[in-house]
């Protein structure tokens, strides 16, 4: 059967396992090694300043603090769940960074590092895990759209948005936002196959955490995830998700590919959950402490702060100060969830149509003077 | 503006009309554009108004309701044809999960201005998958709207205030009845989209349909008539929202209902429309609200659809047990 | 053999015993292996079955089942899980088209022994999608059965009955109830899977549960009865086929009837209960069927689901109205 | 750009055009030239004595017979719709052939030729059509599934039942069919995730016949369709769906690959709907008579009737036989269409559910007995 081997192009079949029968899987675009060392790659240079690398680590740090503040907050009981970023924020910050002012993100659940770069108050975030709303952040002012919890669904969305823009003759791109395990989804496919189609102008990144919830990278997969595109006839590039500079570098040249009318490139952003799905979650049932151990010496934030260290871009001084503002910014983000308010009961009826239906408001009604009924005291 | 139309040339001269009015109208599915649609619904308008605004997709339900999401997030409005009834599962979830949801789930803040085409229901002679009607899925889905349209004028009508209405649009239209025709006045002011209305006059029995089901009643009311018997016709013309005051205010008059429809039977339209109906009019009622629908069976074979379908005869047998109460 | 066992444990030794009693049985679904199951229905299964039959799927709900639908024909009898209820849509194309009508299909030539298994219903504090109720799309669908477990005894033996069963069944959980306790006796003779049962006797008023909504019932039955009002309770137990002989015997004697379930009401399982019992007990009904259902919105944020749910209060006060009558 | 463009294997953007920068797409696999000329293919032998050859072509011509008969059946009003696979014999025939007797099919609508190789009565086929049932056939003796309309979805049947053959440990291989249209479909790329993910004995035999009814293939893919599988971590190949030689080859050795464990294969078999989509279909509305007229010079059947004379396979008298045996076949199917009786009224309530329900008992006593309040003639 080496006659259909041939016939089209297969690479490394398990991630990261050597495959020395086909040809060599390309190395993870990478712009920061591990230990903080800047390397250059021509087809991704990035021209950043010092103050520029700054900010990136003062996102990637308080992003950080507000994870583990949510995470603290749902122990108390706070919030209803979290879904944390914890390990994936030079992935979400890079990504969020390289959208211009007019382009458009569809996140999933997870991209709280997005939402910050896009300047979504975190309270705004932090209303949908305690239940008060379903994410309380404007999608058109903030070019962010809210949070799409069913796996994949965003990616049409994301499409479509872009197929709009082409209508419009703009220069926007789109960013859509999926997991590993949303490469499954035929919704996501079919994404892909409108994309392409239309060369929209949409980037689909995909954080590569290696699982989906338990289930490892292996069963959705069996090449490297960035290979799925080359099926629907465009481009995907593998960047490290932990490497701030590489994200930001690729995806923006993925980005303005699209605004040139280039159409979809799929990014891969190689990364690692590095805590729980969520904190209902308990990952010591699917996988072993060493794995997590080997990707904390990969730890995006640690890895730029060596950077802006070993190269004098920034002091004891900055990042004391960037410590600090994070405890605030914890405060707040504390403060303000267990101070958020409940919504209105009646607020449930409010917003299903632009248009209420003389059925719903009679149900309203009703569900209202029930309601008042009790406020006599008369409860049961 | 007097016409005579059938509902076919009604709808497509409505989409016409819709998207002459307003350029953001986009209509999107498959075979909709040279072709014209398996019923040539859209015949012409891509020639007219070009690629971008009706737009040939890849074969994929989800992808064209997905990426009308998307549309209408960036400020178009998504006209999207279903080629038949049966092919609308696979865009289910982004209809449930997304189209119906996402208004409530921005508190406002984004609009769905979607209309969901579906050439509904049965009596074509057609293989498994082209005669359901699936409208009860919708109507219990909060966020949806849901019109079935009956007559050309409707049709002409309906689809522009569909189009027009800020909220998602499960739009039914009457396959087996494409070819009827009537007078069209196109100048006329409208009936409001989301209305029922008597549409003939009786004072013994109260018969209820909607789309396809609409020419049937009348019929049975005509028989009806010839054998003494007074039959009142609504046309609900929405199943979601439903307009029932004027059901209510015919069934205090007749004391009896029946409501005719071709879904199958158990959960379907003429459920909840009991339900309803028997809650307000409890002490009206000489009679059960009786229904006549589809089997509880997946659609038949097309040998066998005649004897599937609510037909004339099966209409006034329930009208005959209404009154025998 | 009498264990005290919640909902969720006698799912699993029901589901134990029904593939250690066949073969045949694989377990499907995301996270069902070496989690067992984000509510650890499958707990323990994958280490003692092995990975061909426990096996943990790619992300995709259609793919779940339209596999299991091949893995029925080749003589497998998938039991599938989805995640939450809210998960299910992308899935809806192969259930309604494909899972309920390949036995018709094929003239009874190919069987089509699924079990879909769902957790269902609010009451949990999540977030969206997380807390349906999505019974009345497949009881409206022709081909399918559906099953809504209350307690662990229906819970462990309605499993393996489910399994056992040749015809396709939604399964569905109540996911609120699940660490609620019973004792079970694993070696009794087991009710038949598809009947309801009185599990409360009464006189005044009839009241029709399924599923969670059953706990909900017994205590406002405890609470009318403290107020010396009597009511009979009934846990249909299967949604479709509905087993209403119960129910019409019972109305016959009280006269009056309440259904609640968390579904949105509009069109949902009370809809056609209401219709079916008025049908057929019309002469003795002293006040119309009343519903307490979910109201016709999106399920809300959790911080307003107790607004949302079907209560002890809503319940009451809907048999006060009966009574009202 | 360039950099992410390089970073995957992107071939032909637009099937048959030149794309001078990137690596030549291969050629179709071939083992008949149009001519009729016997072509080598290492790859791909084929050892075929000449009674086989003799009888593929028998297979050819009377499926095309019947299929004549049928859209002349639908002409006159015997059937309700007819979907013609004039055309499209040899990627049939040449799949259905290769099939062992212990292989599963999973055929869409129009696969008849695949019918006819798996020794369906094409009265059996035709009941669907005329409306009586949805197909007569035995789905698990003839080991051919019934057709699916609903596209794409047997794509995930065929990849669940090629799961249970690997749990039976047996040999068996499975064959599902699909459009070129179908691609676009969720569930089929999901079906492609199942495969590969499971290592599954399918093979995904895809005709792409250039349309899905008006759609011309270009809107579902900008790449040749075969490269679809690359992106999904398994083979693809192209065949030359009008050579039934080829067909029979690649299909034989896809489904070999498949029953000794080295999972899916995707085929594309590169053909032209000669006929209208149905019977409904107006072709002209969509495509040129010209377009057609080339693809009449590759017809399937007459390359074979081709090589079969040169090479002194096959006689005149051979010919003249298998057109007498195709007007015995043509006359047998127009008989058996026009008296196939309809079904009893009350079928329909019978096969719902293995174990009927009691409100379905119910309905269909009440039924039955409305049934006979007719027959006294009290019809209204
Ligand atoms: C359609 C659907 N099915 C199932 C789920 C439940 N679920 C939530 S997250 C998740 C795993 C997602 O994995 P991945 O795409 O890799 O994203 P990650 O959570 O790792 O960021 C699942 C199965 C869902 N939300 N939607
Ligand atoms: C889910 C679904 N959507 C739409 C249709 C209507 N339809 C029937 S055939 C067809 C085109 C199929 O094209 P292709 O897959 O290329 O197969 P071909 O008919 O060309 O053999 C369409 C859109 C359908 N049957 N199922
Ligand atoms: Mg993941
Ligand atoms: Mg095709």
């Amino acid at each position: 059967m080496t006659a259909l081997r041939q016939a089209t192009e297969v690479v490394d079949p398990v991630p990261g396992a050597s495959a020395p029968h086909l040809p060599q899987q390309p190395d993870l675009v990478q712009l920061l090694t591990p230990e903080g060392e800047r390397v250059e790659q021509p087809d991704y240079s990035l021209d950043i300043s010092d103050e520029e690398l700054r900010s990136l680590y003062r996102d990637l740090a308080l992003v950080r603090r507000w994870d583990v503040e949510a995470t603290a907050l749902q122990r108390q009981g706070e919030l209803g769940i979290w879904a944390s970023l914890l390990g994936q924020e030079a992935a979400q910050v890079g990504a969020g960074r390289a959208l211009a002012d007019g382009d458009m993100a569809f996140p999933t659940y997870r991209e709280h590092g997005v939402a910050w770069a896009r300047g979504v108050d975190p309270l705004d975030v932090m209303s949908l895990f305690r239940g008060v709303d379903n994410g309380g952040w404007d999608p058109v002012a903030r070019r962010f759209n809210l949070y799409t919890i069913v796996i994949g669904a965003q990616c049409l969305h994301a499409t479509g948005y872009a197929m709009g823009v082409q209508r419009d003759g703009s220069e926007d791109a789109v960013l859509a936002f999926l997991g590993d395990g949303a490469t499954s989804q035929g919704e996501v496919n079919e994404a892909m196959v409108f994309a392409a189609s239309f060369a929209a102008p949409v980037v689909f990144f995909c954080q590569n955490n290696q699982y989906a919830i338990s289930v490892p990278l292996e069963r959705q997969t069996r090449i490297p995830l960035y290979q799925r595109a080359a099926g629907f006839g465009f481009p995907g590039v593998r960047v490290d998700g932990n490497d701030v500079l590489a994200v930001l570098a690729v995806t923006r040249a993925a980005l303005q590919a699209a605004r040139e009318g280039q159409g979809p490139t799929f990014i891969e952003a190689f990364t690692y959950r590095m805590g729980a799905h969520t904190t209902s979650d308990d990952p010591t049932r699917y996988r072993l402490a060493s794995e997590l151990e080997e990707w904390k010496l990969r730890d995006p934030i640690a890895r730029l702060k060596a950077h802006l260290s070993r190269d004098g871009i920034a002091d004891a001084a900055f990042f004391e100060s960037v410590d600090a503002e994070g405890d605030e910014l914890a405060a707040r983000i504390r403060t303000g969830t267990v101070e958020m308010p409940d919504p209105a009961p009646s607020s449930m009826f409010e917003h299903v149509y632009a248009e209420q239906t003389p059925p719903l408001a009679a149900q309203q009604a009703e569900f209202e003077a029930y309601h008042a009924s009790f406020e006599g005291g008369v409860e049961r | 503006m007097t016409e005579t139309l059938t509902i076919g040339k009604a709808l497509n001269l409505g989409l016409r009309r819709a998207m002459e009015d307003d350029a953001k109208v986009v209509l999107m599915g498959e075979d909709i554009g040279k072709l014209g649609g398996v019923f040539r619904i859209t015949d012409g308008l891509q020639k007219d108004f070009g690629e971008d605004r009706v737009v040939d997709t890849p074969l994929a339900e989800a992808g064209i309701l997905g990426t009308a999401v998307g549309l209408a997030m960036r400020g178009y409005r998504p006209v999207c044809e279903i080629q038949f009834d049966g092919f609308v599962f696979p865009a289910y979830n982004q209809i449930v999960t997304q189209v119906a949801k996402i208004h409530a789930r921005s508190k406002g803040r984004v609009a769905m201005p979607i209309v969901i085409r579906i050439p509904m229901g049965g009596g074509i002679g057609a293989v498994e998958h082209h005669s359901e009607s699936p409208e009860a899925y919708f109507a219990h889905t909060a966020g949806l709207k849901v019109v079935a349209v009956s007559n050309p004028v409707d049709a002409y009508w309906g689809i522009q205030q569909a189009i027009a209405h800020p909220d998602p649009i499960v739009f039914l239209e009457p396959k087996r009845r494409y070819w009827e025709k009537a007078e069209v006045d196109t100048s006329a002011t409208p009936d409001p989209l989301f209305g029922s209305r008597v549409v003939r006059g009786g004072d013994d029995v109260t018969l209820l349909a909607y789309g396809p089901m609409v020419k049937t009643a009348l019929q049975a009311a005509q028989a009806a008539a010839d054998e003494g018997r007074s039959i009142e016709v609504i046309d609900l013309r929405t199943v979601s929202p439903l307009d029932l005051d004027p059901v209510f205010e015919s069934v205090r008059r007749t004391g009896r209902c029946v409501v005719v429809h071709e879904a199958p039977t158990t959960l379907g339209l003429g459920a909840e429309i009991a339900a309803r109906v028997t809650e307000t009019c409890f002490h009206s009622l000489e009679a059960p609200v009786l229904r006549v629908g589809g089997y509880d069976t997946p659609y038949p074979p097309s040998k066998l659809e005649e004897e599937y379908l609510p037909d004339l005869d099966r209409v006034l047998d329930a009208v005959d047990r209404a009154m025998g109460f």
